[in-house]
């Protein structure tokens, strides 16, 4: 547990004094809603209806953006094989990683998330369930893209291999995320879209730090 | 010039005497001006009392393109004569130029809502003050995003110089492509065309503004020669041998 | 075919069988074999490129052997391995760096981890540097450091790439005595060096007499790029 | 010459073997475009309407994305040093810097471009002007973008600094981009926008070797 | 304040006077000087973190001295440098690495061109390594090739740190030989080293000679943070 705290904070606050990541995620979320409202010179009709999907597909790309830097360091730098040779339980080390991962690029997505909501007219009902999906979906896509990045460690085209790996599997992520968004606007009912986000969930967190693990153990040079 | 303010102690000692004639023009401009651009000057045939809006959002949009160029021009002298009085300079004024330029594109947008029935269309003079927001924003981002100091304000410094081609799209845009901002009519070839009861106020305003931005700057300055002389001291004293170390 | 990732053997002994190394499809070296007790220093000698590094590898269990098979001493606790590169975060500072490998790798204790790394900081000078980023460390210094993270960790292996690279010779001085003090207290250390006349009482692994006398690849009579005896 | 010759054949040579920032750029292009068709179900009128922006707007962020790399592995693994200790004149070295970049991200994205035009029910003369406006366009925003890159070089928070260093001097592109674009389906005249796209791509030819090449001098360690 | 860029000089020899070092804020070293003339080689010795790789740095124009100026020799051709790292594209063989620096930095000459680069490879015993990537290389490897590329380079003035870095015997001993052909043909050389005595014949600058004796920071009554003269 020391361990796995030890590790988390490590992650947390370098990335954080980094803060490229955690800015680069965020930026490119809002960058993107912005320079679309840009791009339809504040059509604000059909911003709205494009609201839902912008955000998600947008909340999507910006988590994939960050991926490929999640053992890549560790990787070149040679503390991978610090990890490998520690006695903490590799699938420890990679809970801890996808956890400060999401620390840093997830939960500031979250964060800013509404007030894109509100800059493209979402109502009160879609704005409460597209923060709720994404808290339900942005740790599901961490915990994929772990087995990708462990899988494409020190492959020739590590990051856009990450992408093709990931992808199929978030797709469905993506499909019942806007799911539970346009529901919601539309007044009807979320539950199912929901519940299928916490399935995806709970399946992720139980088989990612066994695959990313096992994945991991292969790449060590 | 700049080799006579070259010594921090004379810099201080000139800045310390210009600061209350400073404050008092500043006051006396905005005073003055507020007097005449909300009781003498009468409302517009076409746009009412909402014209009185002008008072604020011209002189802060010339103040913002004004002190843009200042940051670009003293930077280029730092550079070039590899003084770093340029570059205190730029620093310093950047924050007050950043405030020039949200009070122009809050109240342009006020006075849009009002005149135009939209508070922000996607036109040349508006998107471009927009950039220069922007420029303002990453000069003052990328200057403080080296431990060394000194290499900050060189790429800074190098940022504003680029970023001035910005300053005569901005100036010449409402020229160049039909909008819907308002063409230049005070500061435009072939004199001015706005009546003396509306320019009276606008130039007091304007004098006002440059007077509160000078002292302003000089604070900031001051300020900052100061600091640099306390962590010098600091860092002399404290330290013995390799020492502690200091992130700027 | 069986596991060739090292196991932990019943002796207290670092035992290496038979071992091949291929790599990019060139036998390195085949049938090396050596046994090191507590208290024993192994140093690997040999020309550039002829598989000193990947033999440290390959005994870290980071990489398994085409053939043969590691057997770790009982209790070793953890391996310390220290490559070529230094492996130090650019932005973590160097106390940083030491507190976060010794709660990874050090003594659970928290008492005994704050004294391994003090001692560890004192053994190679670092205490002036500790509130320095590693990114403004000179070569020497990240080295340093390196070779500090090894000492607060509480393996009874070291295995180490030349951990001398960079050093002035006062450092060198440092790690030699680091050395003696693991060794005295019955540890062993796998040294990869260029520099073998430097530490007396050392056994010395001359690579180059295992050398694949003739390039070998894979065997077409079997499935993988394998060397040696196959089941 | 033959240096800027050897540079570029380098340069392009190592980015086509490593594969990673076409595909990365060609992807992320395709990817986003296919995202949103998904995200709204393939809702097809709207997707026309949205179709210039989308491109463009996909476009810019793909160019910016491979932007922080251009020198950054050479500023790393010290050959910035060596090019820096060169005779080649360094406005020169960024010249081929920004060629072969353009060539491997850039032209890749104009090859794509017309496949997703067709994909969004884009018209003959849409198509057309859209592969205009980014030959136009996207020379000038890798040129930008290696003043960016240069200028944040060692800089703390290095990627997101480019994007908020580069942007403001995209947008007029991007503005003027899709104005060719917009202007063409609808049938107008779209001479106004692809002359100022023109006249930013001489612009930026001009200056932006001389602001690079300054800004690498000073970013020599 | 004065341009402390390196300028060419009038002289056919390398000056430095009076050379001040500030990293971090902390003055490294202070009034340095020396002059080196064709034939010659310094040796730029002392403890780690002393400022050996600054010294080299500010000699090469990379980053400006605090205070003081170097003049370069007439006529240097280039500079060749050689830091810590080695400066390899994992990507790039062996053959491309070199082919590329030497038209970057060798002779004009195609043909003079590829005999350096020949030259270069017998020297180093790269032959063999021509067609692998740089990834793929061991340390002593690499560290073979980048003097190498040095070695292509039509320069008169070689920097180097630390040079035989990771280098076997034989790879010492290859370098020792292209230094002395270098020196022989009036070539100069500074190098970085922390084993002085494997040279003879060349003059060592011992930096701590001119360590700052106490940390000097900004002067506050100037306006950089530079040490020494001021306008
Ligand atoms: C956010 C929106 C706006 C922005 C960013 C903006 C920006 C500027 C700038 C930069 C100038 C100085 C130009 C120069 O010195 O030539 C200016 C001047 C001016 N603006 Fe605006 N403006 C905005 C909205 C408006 C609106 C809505 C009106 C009135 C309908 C307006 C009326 C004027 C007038 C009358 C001038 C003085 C022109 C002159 O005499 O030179 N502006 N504005
Ligand atoms: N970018 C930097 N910012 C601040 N301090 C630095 C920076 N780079 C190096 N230093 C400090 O400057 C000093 C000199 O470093 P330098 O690399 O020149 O030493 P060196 O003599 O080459 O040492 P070594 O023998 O270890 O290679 C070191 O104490 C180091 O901590
Ligand atoms: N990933 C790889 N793929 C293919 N060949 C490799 C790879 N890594 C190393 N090699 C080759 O394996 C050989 C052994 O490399 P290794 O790093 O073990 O040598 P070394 O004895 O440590 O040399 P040095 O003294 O230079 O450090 C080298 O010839 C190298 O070219
Ligand atoms: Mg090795
Ligand atoms: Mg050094």
């Amino acid at each position: 547990m020391t361990a796995f705290c030890a590790l988390l904070a490590f992650d947390v606050r370098l990335s954080f004094r980094r803060g490229a990541d955690t800015m680069v995620v965020v930026g490119f979320f809002l960058l993107t809603v912005f320079l679309f409202s840009l791009a339809f010179r504040g059509d604000t009709a059909l911003l709205a209806r494009i609201a839902p999907g912008l955000v998600w597909v947008t909340a999507l790309l910006a988590a994939m953006l960050a991926l490929d830097r999640l053992f890549l360091a560790d990787f070149e730098d040679g503390s991978l094989d610090q990890l490998l040779l520690s006695e903490i339980p590799l699938e420890l080390v990679v809970l801890a990683k996808a956890a400060a991962h999401w620390i840093t690029t997830g939960l500031p997505l979250i964060a800013a998330a509404p007030a894109l909501a509100l800059v493209l007219n979402m109502n009160g009902a879609g704005l409460a369930h597209l923060v709720l999906s994404l808290l339900l979906g942005t740790p599901t896509l961490t915990l994929i893209g772990t087995i990708g990045a462990a899988l494409t460690l020190g492959a020739r085209r590590g990051g856009v291999l990450i992408s093709l790996l990931v992808l199929p599997l978030y797709i469905p992520v993506l499909i019942f995320g806007v799911g539970v968004v346009t529901a919601a606007i539309d007044g009807m009912d979320a539950s199912v879209p929901i519940m299928a986000l916490g399935g995806f969930l709970l399946g992720a967190l139980a088989l990612a730090p066994l695959a990313s693990a096992a994945a991991l153990r292969q790449a060590a040079r | 010039m700049i080799h006579f303010l070259a010594n921090p102690a004379r810099f201080m000692r000139i800045g310390a005497r210009l600061l209350p004639w400073c404050w008092a023009l500043a006051a006396l401009g905005m005073g003055a001006g507020l007097w005449f651009a909300l009781v003498v000057s009468p409302a517009d045939y076409q746009q009412g009392d909402s014209v009185r809006i002008m008072y604020i959002h011209v002189p802060s949009a010339w103040m913002a393109l004004a002190v843009y160029s200042l940051i670009a021009l003293v930077s280029a002298m730092a550079l070039v004569w590899k003084h770093p009085l340029g570059f205190l300079i730029g620093r310093a004024a950047a924050p007050l130029g950043t405030g020039f330029t949200v009070i122009c594109l809050v109240t342009g947008a006020l006075w849009g809502q009002t005149s135009w029935g939209t508070w922000w269309v996607w036109d040349a003079r508006l998107t471009s003050v927009l950039i220069l927001f922007f420029l303002y924003l990453g000069y003052m981002a990328l200057g403080s995003a080296f431990d060394d100091a000194d290499r900050g304000n060189r790429a800074a410094a190098l940022l504003a110089m680029v970023g001035f081609v910005n300053i005569p799209i901005i100036k010449f845009s409402v020229d160049w492509w039909s909008t819907l901002h308002q063409p230049a009519s005070v500061l435009r070839m072939g004199g001015s065309a706005i009546h003396p009861s509306m320019l009276t106020p606008l130039v007091l305003m304007a004098l006002g503004f440059v007077a509160y931005f000078l002292a302003l700057l000089v604070l900031r300055v001051r300020a900052e020669i100061a600091g640099r002389k306390v962590a010098a001291l600091m860092m002399a004293g404290a330290m013995g041998g390799a020492g502690e170390f200091h992130d700027n | 075919m069986t596991d060739h990732r090292p196991s932990v053997g019943r002796a207290d002994r670092l035992i290496a069988r038979d071992i091949a190394c291929i790599r990019g499809g060139r036998l390195l070296f085949a049938g090396l074999g050596f046994t090191l007790a507590p208290g024993g220093v192994m140093l690997l000698t040999g020309p550039n490129g002829i598989g000193k590094s990947s033999l440290l590898g390959i005994l870290a269990g980071l990489a398994p052997p085409a053939a043969g098979s590691v057997e770790l001493p009982t209790d070793t606790g953890r391996i310390a391995y220290l490559g070529h590169g230094d492996g130090l975060k650019p932005l973590a500072t160097v106390a940083e760096t030491l507190a976060f490998w010794a709660a990874v790798n050090g003594p659970g204790d928290p008492q005994a981890r704050r004294q391994a790394i003090e001692e560890a900081m004192e053994a190679f000078a670092l205490g002036p540097l500790a509130a320095l980023p590693c990114r403004y460390l000179s070569a020497g210094q990240r080295r340093r450091v390196a070779l500090g993270r090894v000492m607060a960790g509480a393996a009874r292996l070291w295995l180490m790439d030349e951990p001398a690279t960079a050093l002035d010779g006062a450092g060198a001085r440092a790690f030699d005595q680091a050395l003696a003090g693991h060794i005295a207290a019955g540890g062993m250390a796998v040294v990869a060096t260029h520099a073998p006349n430097a530490l007396d009482g050392a056994e010395i692994l001359e690579i180059a007499r295992f050398a694949g006398t003739a390039p070998r690849f894979a065997d077409p009579d079997t499935w993988g790029p394998s060397v040696g005896q196959d089941p």
